[in-house]
């Protein structure tokens, strides 16, 4: 369960991915899928690109304009399912929203995502902490229900 | 099942319980169908909202914002379980005459044309068709009636008399406002989907008094207002398919529908029921007209029903030994009881009653269209809910019967 | 004149006397342009509906009907003198973004054509934009804008350079939501009338904070919301000139706002404002908006406006001693300041606002084209009413400057 | 001030005047005035027909679909003022209305409208009792507003 992390390493770790995101950038691939997703609560206003290659994500990546919450949770979301086949990549998604809502979730999967652990307590921005993975999740579950 | 005791349910109505008083005698509420009393419950969800809980909706980063967005979703969450439909298929409105202008306009006047045809009855409210009068004007499609039966009714068999390819929308109540006759409208909707017609079901008199069950009946669009269930003014819902939501043009539109625009007019709206809802909404309405289908659910809308049908058996019955007595639906299944005494204006009948304490309605009931056909040009509709008692029929049947002129209102 | 004591009108409020808190601490509430509180006597007169005077308004013949009927009437005149208007021009609407629709719809889309222009400008609130969007859309006018000036405020010299024979409808807000200018109103409708032209006046800013005479400012139309002058929510007002209103065509349609209609079509509404109050209003809506404008003009809106420009100058004072606050508007008259903190997004300034237990609101502020013009995506909002304090400003102020890092608010 | 009338006589004359009213009818005759007023309250839905000669009432008449409390009150009306030159009709029409809103007024011009004095107490009934009397007046206003 929730190990206790030290600010200070949160801190650093959300504005590292915020200042120098990895995969924030518009794959100009046809192969990519595409999900638009905003909010009209913030600023978010994004694409998130997913290749999948024989029920592998091959890569990730996310565009638009978003603020540090929001660029920061999809970035660590790219860099975690890149590589994962379509299974475990749901599983890592699932973990992650249990641990946004304060349910009992599976630490062992989220990686650095973990430092999103206490979005509950400025809840307004739970949608900034999720925008990414909503997106994904939406591509994913359309992908699923195709191959059936 | 639980039988209802309204003398137990009495107690959760400040109404009954502050004994508000009319022309100096105990009030007797039976104009049940024009609007409705609050149980405390409702009093103190509105209350929360003014006093603990005020901030706007979907419009800020600070918790007291995001509370009143939890609360929404959770009351639309409510009334979608309420009906058997899904949250996102709930838009918020003003009440039954909003979401029926919503859909006129923003469905109606998208997709019909001249020769294209709306199917409604005599019998429906004024609020139930004018709208769609407006879309036969704005695009020239004709408005035509479905016959009712020699009862006043709209039965199913008399759809199938006038439906044709030609028909795209069948706009009816579920249960009206002047005869109370509950429609059939899963077979309605059966024969309308077989000729590609969408059902618009008007619910103000049948959602507060009965089960519904949106998946079953099939209906495509239906719509109610909270005060006439127990629930604040000003709050309504309308319930679409989900699919049609999507196709349906906002009706208002405004700060809160939009997700971007720019200064070249292009317009991005969110996705429904957001799209729906423009400006700031009635929040402490939301709040109260949660509390109201809470509280409606707790009784059961079966027990609601079957006491109900109690109740009118009872009063036909004593009613009918008058011989004054007029009745026009007799033979209605809902709580709306219609008539006239011989020989004396609805109006003043209804003033009469007044002066005994007796809340009836008398009037055109705003089906005006249908007095044609009852051939009367004002009734007097008493009708009933489950907080009614058997002595509040007492009392309305033996004034009633005492009531030998009605002009005593004027100089008791 | 009676100077504003926030101290002693706090007691007045619910918010303040329950003591409500944000994230553990006393909450400062500096998003009064979002929303207001409301003080005892608006739940005071919600409750007097729903506890005692519950009954449906013009549709009965009873006492208690007729009591609603007679509260309805005294709002009415109520807010008619709150604005210097005659009663019978006083349309209750459920909010500012449902006025302007009415006129977008019954008058714009019904009086002007492809030839014709409307003339908003980049300042506008969505509401304020959309529905003339809507009716560029229906009958082929042109939606141009008004240049601001370079602080961003409407200045009439700019609309003389741009307005035309062409204009019909100059749409602007009195007070913005953004940035907060009052707009020479009374100067632009002149230059309007000049030209033929009506101005359709957004109130929803100005309304609460400052007098409004609409025979003085000779606007047209004039829309506010209750919600945002200490009222309820889903409750607002339309104004419009005797004669206009007589012209513009409902918005809604359904009961309570037609004389009677027949088979073949033909309608009689009622007179304004009768016609445009189609179905059961906002009840307790209306009592709520009656006591709050009662509450205003006890206080007495010169006071109101004097006291908060006392309190922006206040703050804007010290505010300027931060050098990492950017302020937009330091020379707008409204309690509405705009800012950013350097380096920090919008939302992440309001969320560590919030966990200081301070209420701002962020984000595109509805105003999204205005954003294009200020070169920002995002700015924070604060805005005061007159029960703002010193102490409020003190707390604020302070903590924009403690701020080290926003993502405190993550892990404090 | 309010004599103390009869219950007895008080019905007895209303009941008469709505069976039997004496100016319930619509003159063919384009010199009289008509003025339509209906009630979204009531079923009342009345014409009132005045012809004015030489600034006086020299017939007035109505007609329509009107209860009693209305049908008796304006074919009282009616009665009131045939023969009254304007200014008179208007008095007599202000002090029914002043006595209907339970104000101080002179009743010695009322005669059997004096009937309705406690409307009131059936408030909702008020405007039935003042629908043709409200006709009239804007009748009158009018006529007088254009002799200016
Ligand atoms: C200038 C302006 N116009 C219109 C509106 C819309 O008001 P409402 O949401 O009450 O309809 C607002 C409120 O945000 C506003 O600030
Ligand atoms: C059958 C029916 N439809 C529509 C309405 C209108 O409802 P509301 O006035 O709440 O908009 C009513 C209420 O009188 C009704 O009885």
């Amino acid at each position: 369960m929730p190990i206790s992390l030290d600010p200070q390493m949160m801190r650093a770790i959300i504005m590292d991915h915020y200042e120098k995101p990895r995969n924030k950038r518009t794959p100009h691939d046809d192969r990519y899928q595409m999900m638009h997703i905003d909010s009209p609560n913030c600023i978010d206003d994004i694409n998130v690109f997913l290749l999948e290659e024989n029920g592998v994500i091959s890569d990730c990546a996310f565009d638009g304009i978003a603020c540090t919450i929001s660029t920061a949770s999809t970035d660590i979301m790219t860099e975690l399912v890149i590589g994962k086949n379509v299974q475990d990549a749901l599983y890592i998604i699932e973990q992650y929203q249990k641990m946004i809502h304060e349910q009992p979730f599976d630490d062992t999967v989220l990686d650095e995502a973990i430092v999103f652990i206490n979005t509950h307590r400025q809840a307004a921005r739970i949608k900034c902490a999720t925008i990414g993975w909503d997106a994904l999740k939406e591509l994913l579950d359309h992908d699923h229900k195709h191959e059936k | 099942m639980k039988k209802i005791d309204p003398y137990l349910i009495r107690d959760d109505f400040p109404m009954f319980k502050n004994k508000v008083m009319m022309q100096g005698k105990p009030l007797i509420f039976l104009d049940n169908a024009s609007t409705t009393f609050k149980p405390y419950a409702v009093e103190k969800a509105v209350n929360a909202y003014l006093q603990y809980e005020t901030a706007n909706s979907h419009r800020g980063d600070y918790d007291l914002c995001y509370n009143v967005d939890v609360k929404i979703d959770e009351a639309r969450a409510t009334l979608a379980k309420f009906i058997n439909a899904e949250k996102r298929e709930i838009v918020f409105t003003s009440g039954t005459s909003m979401s029926i202008n919503l859909i006129a306009y923003g469905y109606g006047t998208k997709y019909l044309t001249k020769d294209d045809e709306i199917l409604i009855t005599q019998a429906e409210h004024a609020s139930n068709v004018l709208p769609w009068f407006k879309v036969g004007e704005m695009t020239g499609c004709k408005i035509n009636y479905i016959p009712l039966n020699e009862d006043g009714k709209l039965v199913p068999e008399n759809l199938r008399k006038v439906i044709s390819k030609k028909t795209k929308i069948i706009a009816v109540a579920h249960v009206t406002n002047v005869l109370g006759f509950i429609v059939d409208i899963k077979e309605i909707t059966k024969i309308a989907h077989q000729y590609g017609a969408i059902v618009v079901c008007d619910g103000a008199q049948s959602v507060p008094h009965m089960p519904t069950d949106v998946k079953d009946l099939d209906v495509d669009f239906l719509s109610f207002s909270g005060h006439k269930m127990v629930g604040p003014t000003g709050i309504g819902v309308l319930y679409g398919k989900y699919g049609l939501l999507e196709k349906t043009a906002p009706f208002m539109t405004g700060g809160g529908m939009n997700a971007k625009f720019d200064m070249c007019g292009d317009v991005t709206y969110l996705q429904p029921p957001s799209k729906f809802e423009a400006g700031t909404q009635n929040i402490e309405g939301i709040y109260g007209l949660k509390a109201a289908t809470d509280y409606l659910m707790s009784l059961g809308m079966e027990n609601i029903r079957r006491y109900e049908d109690e109740l009118r058996t009872y009063a036909i019955e004593k009613l009918k030994k008058n011989e004054r007595v007029i009745l026009y639906n007799e033979k209605a299944e809902s709580g709306i009881i219609t008539f006239n005494i011989k020989g004396v204006f609805a109006q003043d009948e209804a003033t009469y009653l007044n002066s005994q304490g007796i809340a009836c309605r008398s009037g055109q009931h705003c089906a005006k269209v249908l007095l044609d056909y009852l051939g009367e040009v004002a009734t007097v509709r008493a009708s009933l809910y489950f907080y009614n008692t058997k002595e509040d029929i007492d009392a309305f049947v033996s004034a009633l019967e005492k009531g030998g002129d009605f002009l005593d209102a004027y100089f008791a």
